[in-house]
């Protein structure tokens, strides 16, 4: 039985193709499929932007680079069969992915003990570089921790905005949610503010009024929701149905052009904090902006930023470093200070997260709109 | 027969009464069977005969009433409890294990009395294997009273209609009641089946020490096997005795028999 | 001889497995866990669904419990070396105990679970045994001790293919002693029918009972197993979708049959890992291939037989055909 | 006190949701004794071909009654025709054979549409289909308008219609099914598919058009709610679909009047639950108490007991 089990498997893992010469294959694990589908299809398209930009100047080491993709369901078992099936089979230099926090954190110990480099574009939890005291030598990450940018809505929402009592609406099922809310509280309560109510919901809910209406009850002077656009939009028209007329205010997972289009003037006068401002006129951002709009027919969101950063600092890592080896080019990540990417000025600190500065923005009339600049 | 009439009774009913809603299905039934003793009970459809054996068989509890085995009460028990008590069945509409064996069928009979405990299963103890070898045993014992053996194998649904009746037989007795309750064990068969059958029956009881409670809706057989008779019609006991008080009783010819002749 | 007997299965598992894990990339070896892992879901819920006859969906809710409570307690005793035992002799027995701790936890989750909900039937019982999975998965996502949506991470890697391929082997013969035993036929007996099964003298409810706590027990096998291998356990991973990967599983290999269960289990896990290549086409290809292969084996790959039961069949038949 | 009312017109116009998509399940339920686990995904389908509909007609830039009518009896043709083939290509051959095959089909036929949407667009399409995962705005058939205020709490139009259509779609079922003679032939079905074909009914075409109707049910559902939260993305049929089997076999599965009850039921405690208790248990006391429901009454609300014949 398990004779013929191996049999099997080693058929499989027979069609792996040797990684010709003149290319570097790079690996990329996401969620093709299942509910955070969209994060993952962001995530690839930002990549693959990227990639093609690399190998239109050249490539790495004067080698095309190619990305194999996985598609993990969005489930942590997949990620991790996915991860080791990178590495060992397909032999890939370095791996990218993935978006949410609890996948990254079944591939990142596999990362750690093959000795291969992996950049996640937008997982939050700071467990994901760091396991307990220990930095994993071989993971980075191109985002804000959730601490960072937890407090970052606290501070501005604090100081900047001048309010005392605020609402937490935060969905219980998402780490990143669960971290900016835990921080965001943490940070506000320091800074004298009050936590007036702190409700939550699950991702993919249609109907968010039970919540609302007894977040309105408690009459909280903004409200603090740290989930993903899918959601948010429809939290806002449900807000706004219930006349609460409060400014939203939330983190990076808000950035979508889907978010306006849904959500409409329901999110007028909210804000949120963002790596960049797509109306930023540096023309790093403009560029990309405008060739993600020519490649892909839409406005890029905050995860094909991101994905697109991470896939630029591993190019660069990799021209950098000596050879291909995953301690070369751990040690070149590991050392990068002001990578200028799109998602801002990128320094890895030592438990390998990115330090960069925030911005705030404003949503006028289904737009962002630049508030201020908020450094770590 | 004497001598039977002065032993305590097996079984006892007494006043029971099953009502469904609004309809009374059996009314203040009462019964008591002597060790031995084989008892036929009748009635046109809808009588009430199978409502009596599904409480004394614990299928139903009965709306009022008190039954005994053996002076204790069984009423209200759940089915496996009366099973261990001594009371078996067949079905009227056979309910064999359809998808297993026949020797399966009568081994998880058997099942009543065994002592492993279930974690002896898992552990593949001794003493699991010399009880699965008892139980194995015991079963082809039944197949072969009932002439099954050669469909020790066989599924139970693959077998012919009057095997299967007779698969009932053996796996009822499997359990070693004291009573034995059978739902028409000769619907559906031939004539020459049927006589054979109540042969059978007969020998059974004779040879296992049992007592036996039989439905059956074939008027002669019923009378040829049986020492008593209990008729039923609507949920009422009309008449009670040997064969032949019955045959005579006028309430009997009105309500089942007269109907019966007249079709003929 | 009798102890021998016992352990037989795992004696001649130890060396073969240790083998094959030697000899196993890691990418093979992953696989061969998850497959391991599927096993023992699909046969132990082969238990429920297919020997007793009852209508479980919430096999991911018990994993949840088993899997936790394991990583609990390895992460609790990830340093501490049990006095008069070698390192890896100590982690390996903590391992075992911890393990053996989740199975009876989850065993347990399956008795509070099962008391009340098996006196309902069919899709009465589905939407129960569903219902307590969501329950489950809930109250984990709400406790932050248990590491909330993010759940537990840095779990120690003690998880081995020669762990999974034991745990496998314990479950099929678990299975196949309790089949082949008289409690094994109470549970087919009330799956053929309840009342005649209850009418021969077979407590249903017990029996119902004690198959459902066996079931959940190694459904939390499987999930420490797998926890210790991804090195995380998250309520992502228990999700209903899961449970019903786990019913598509025993169905198609045959509702009884342990080695139809053991064999879809490989063959979807398998499949699923060989169509990673089609990115997002790969699930629809499995759903399709799991519509075709359920019109074209109605009854499963294997019904209610075994494949032992098939091939003895199968021979005696062509030397007949050879003669003719 | 003007909280407790919002959360009741909350909870009424969640409960309608389910109940417009639990109405389709129990109908299919009733006559084939399958859990139609599609059922959600068929509810997905109506949303986005009342989508794609919508942009063809643009629908977004100029509104209108007769643009509106179309898009929903093209949506309903849609799903309508999508139901049937469900039915005949992936149940029909497995009619006979134990009910968790054609679960597990169910379950094959819902992956398939939800993986299915999810896909990239192919280049041959006109139009951008499959719309991939990326969620959807879904256009403003008619704007959203309050009807009334008590207090604080107003009713909009949206809410309204909702309720009032699965109100009609209640009386509109329990007239098939009790008043004309394909009600009479489904409920015949449902009884006994052989003994009915026996009786010159024809089985095939009756369960056909009871999946037919479901879906058609299904699809409607679906645009109500897409009005009124205009978010569609291919897994939206997935927790609906759940939560509304849930509602159906709460009030009693098969029974039209108790899927509408269970469903307004399952909207109200979950409404309550998320507004006065824990918000973040909101889904596990939902099933809570479904559980408690059935532990009492293992038939559910409306259902009626079902003793075997001994």
């Amino acid at each position: 039985m398990t004779h013929t089990l191996l049999v099997l498997s080693l058929m499989i893992a027979n069609r792996s193709s040797a990684v010709a010469a003149d290319r570097i294959l790079i690996g990329e694990v996401g969620s093709l499929t299942g509910a955070e589908a969209t994060f993952g299809d962001s995530t690839r398209k930002g990549i693959d932007l990227a990639i093609t930009d690399i190998n239109a100047k050249g490539g790495v080491k004067g080698k095309k680079l190619e990305v194999k993709v996985y598609d993990d369901q969005g489930k942590p078992e997949e990620a991790a069969t996915a991860m080791t099936r990178l590495i060992a089979q397909d032999k890939v230099t370095l791996v990218l992915g993935e978006v949410a926090s609890s996948r990254s954190l079944a591939m990142a110990p596999i990362a750690e003990r093959n000795k291969i480099p992996m950049i996640t574009p937008s997982s939050t939890n700071p467990r994901v570089t760091k396991d307990g005291k220990k930095v994993r030598d071989f993971v980075f990450r191109v985002c804000f921790i959730d601490p960072f940018q937890g407090t970052v809505m606290a501070k501005f929402t604090r100081k900047n905005l001048k309010l005392s009592k605020v609402a937490i609406l935060r969905d219980v099922g998402n780490d990143y949610s669960m971290g900016l809310a835990d921080y965001f509280t943490a940070k506000f309560k320091e800074l004298g503010g009050t936590i007036v109510a702190d409700e939550s919901y699950k991702a993919g809910d249609q109907d968010f009024k039970a919540q609302l209406t007894s977040l309105k009850g408690k009459k909280p002077e903004a409200v603090f929701i740290p989930g993903y656009y899918t959601d948010v939009a429809l939290i806002a028209r449900q807000a706004r149905e219930l006349n609460m007329k409060q400014p939203l205010l939330g983190g990076d997972g808000w950035e979508s052009a889907k978010l306006y289009e849904i959500g409409g003037s329901a999110l007028d006068n909210s804000y949120f904090s963002n790596h960049y401002s797509t109306d930023d006129p540096n023309p790093k951002i403009q560029n990309f902006v405008k060739r993600y709009k020519n490649t892909y027919g839409e406005v890029p969101d905050s995860m094909s930023a991101l994905a697109y950063d991470a896939a630029m600092i591993a190019a660069e890592a990799m021209t950098k470093a000596k050879d291909l080896s995953g301690e070369a080019i751990r040690q070149i990540l590991a050392s990068t200070k002001g990578f200028k990417g799109v998602t801002g000025i990128i320094n890895i600190d030592q438990d390998h997260n990115a330090v960069k500065p925030a911005v705030v923005l404003r949503i006028q009339d289904k737009k962002p709109h630049y508030v201020t600049t908020i450094s770590p | 027969m004497k001598s039977v009439i002065k032993t305590e009774p097996v079984l006892e009913g007494k006043e029971v009464t099953m009502q469904f809603g609004g309809l009374k299905a059996v009314s203040h039934f009462n019964l008591v069977m002597r060790p031995n003793e084989l008892v036929g009970m009748i009635g046109p459809n809808g009588a009430g005969k199978t409502t009596v054996f599904n409480m004394i068989t614990g299928v139903y509890t009965p709306t009022s009433g008190e039954i005994f085995l053996d002076g204790k009460p069984i009423h209200g028990l759940k089915p496996h409890r009366i099973c261990h008590q001594g009371i078996a069945r067949t079905f009227q509409n056979i309910r064999l294990f359809k998808e297993l064996t026949a020797l399966d069928n009568v081994r998880i009979a058997c099942h009543t009395h065994s002592s492993s405990q279930w974690w002896q299963a898992l552990l593949l103890t001794s003493g699991h294997f010399a009880e699965e070898t008892r139980i194995t045993r015991h079963a082809e014992e039944f197949l072969n009273v009932l002439g099954l053996s050669h469909r020790r194998d066989h599924l139970a649904k693959n077998l012919p209609y009057g095997e299967q009746r007779r698969l009932e037989i053996a796996r009822a007795l499997a359990t070693q009641p004291k009573l034995l309750c059978l739902d028409e064990p000769a619907a559906g068969m031939n004539t020459s089946e049927k006589v054979a059958l109540m042969e059978l029956i007969r020998k059974i009881r004779d040879d296992f020490d049992l007592t036996i409670l039989l439905i059956e809706h074939d008027m002669r057989l019923v009378m040829g096997v049986s020492e008593r008779l209990l008729v039923l019609d609507h949920g009422v006991t009309i008449s009670e005795g040997t064969p032949e008080m019955v045959r005579r009783d006028p309430k009997v010819i009105e309500a089942y028999l007269g109907l019966e002749e007249a079709v003929k | 001889m009798k102890l021998l007997k016992n352990f037989l299965p795992f004696l001649i598992g130890i060396p073969i497995l240790w083998g094959i894990q030697l000899i196993s990339p890691p990418h093979i070896a992953i696989i061969l866990v998850n497959v391991g892992v599927n096993i023992i879901l699909a046969v132990s819920l082969n238990v429920v669904n297919g020997f007793t006859g009852q209508f479980s969906i919430g096999h991911a809710g018990f994993m949840a419990a088993g899997a936790y409570t394991t990583a609990k307690i390895t992460l609790a005793l990830q340093d501490t070396l049990l006095p008069g035992l070698s390192p890896w002799l100590s982690t390996q027995t903590i391992f075992l105990m911890a393990l053996v701790a989740g199975m009876l936890l989850s065993g347990t989750m399956g008795l509070l679970v099962g008391m009340p909900s098996l006196r309902l039937r069919g899709d009465y019982l589905a939407i129960v045994t569903l219902g307590f999975n969501e329950i489950i998965r809930v109250f984990i996502e709400n406790i932050r001790w248990l590491g909330g949506a993010t759940g537990l991470s840095g779990v120690p890697p003690y998880t081995t293919l020669v762990w999974v391929g034991l745990g496998a082997i314990a479950t099929i013969s678990m299975a196949r002693r309790l089949v082949s035993s008289t409690h094994g036929r109470a549970l087919l007996a009330i799956r053929e029918d309840e009342i005649a099964a209850e009418a021969m003298g077979v407590n249903t409810t017990k029996y119902k009972i004690r198959a459902f706590v066996i079931s959940s027990a190694f459904a939390g096998l499987g999930g420490g197993l797998l926890g210790h291998y991804i090195l995380l356990v998250t309520p992502k991973t228990f999700t209903f979708i899961k449970s019903m990967e786990v019913v598509g599983m025993v169905v198609l290999g045959g509702m009884g049959s342990i080695s139809g269960s053991i064999i879809s289990a490989t063959l979807l896990t398998v499949l699923l890992e060989g169509l990673r290549g089609l990115d997002q086409y790969r699930m629809v290809m499995y759903a399709l291939l799991l519509v075709i292969l359920m019109l074209t084996r109605p009854t499963g790959l294997f019904g209610t037989h075994e494949i032992w039961d098939v091939l003895s069949r199968y021979f005696p038949k062509r030397k007949a055909v050879q003669k003719a | 006190m003007s909280e407790f009312l919002q959360h009741l017109v909350n909870g009424i116009s969640l409960g309608t949701i389910y109940a417009l998509i639990a109405l389709g399940y129990t109908m299919v339920y009733g006559v084939l004794k399958l859990i139609n686990f599609a059922h959600g995904d068929v509810y997905m389908v109506g949303a986005f071909g009342g989508f794609y509909l919508a942009h063809l007609l643009g629908v977004n830039d100029s509104p209108s009654l007769p643009k509106t009518l179309v898009v929903f009896v093209g949506s309903m043709l849609i799903c309508g025709t999508l139901g049937f083939l469900i039915e005949r290509l992936a149940y029909r051959p497995l009619r006979y054979r134990p009910r968790l095959t054609a679960l597990i089909t169910a379950i094959g036929i819902s992956f398939l549409l939800e993986f299915g949407f999810q896909l990239p667009r192919w280049s041959f399409m006109p139009f951008d289909f499959p719309p991939g995962p990326t969620p959807r705005f879904f256009p403003e058939l008619f704007p959203r308008t309050i009807w009334f205020n008590i207090g604080e709490v107003s009713i909009s139009n949206y809410d309204a219609l909702a309720l009032g259509v699965a109100i009609l779609f209640m009386v509109g079922l329990e007239f098939i099914i009790y008043r004309t003679k394909f009600g009479v032939a489904m409920r015949a079905v449902s009884f006994d598919p052989n003994i009915a074909g026996l009786m010159g009914i024809p089985v095939d075409r009756i369960i056909s058009g009871t999946f037919i109707l479901g879906s058609v049910l299904a699809s409607v559902a679906a645009l109500l709610v897409s009005i009124s939260r205009p978010r569609i993305d291919p897994i939206m049929g997935l927790m609906p679909g759940l939560k509304a089997f849930v509602a159906a076999v709460f009030g009693g599965i098969g029974n039209v009047p108790g899927a509408m009850v269970g469903g307004l039921i399952l909207g109200l405690s979950e409404e309550f639950v998320a507004g006065y208790m824990l918000s973040s248990f909101r889904d596990a006391i939902a099933f809570a108490i479904l559980i408690l429901v059935l532990l009492f009454r293992p038939e559910g609300l409306f259902g009626r007991i079902t003793t075997e014949k001994v």
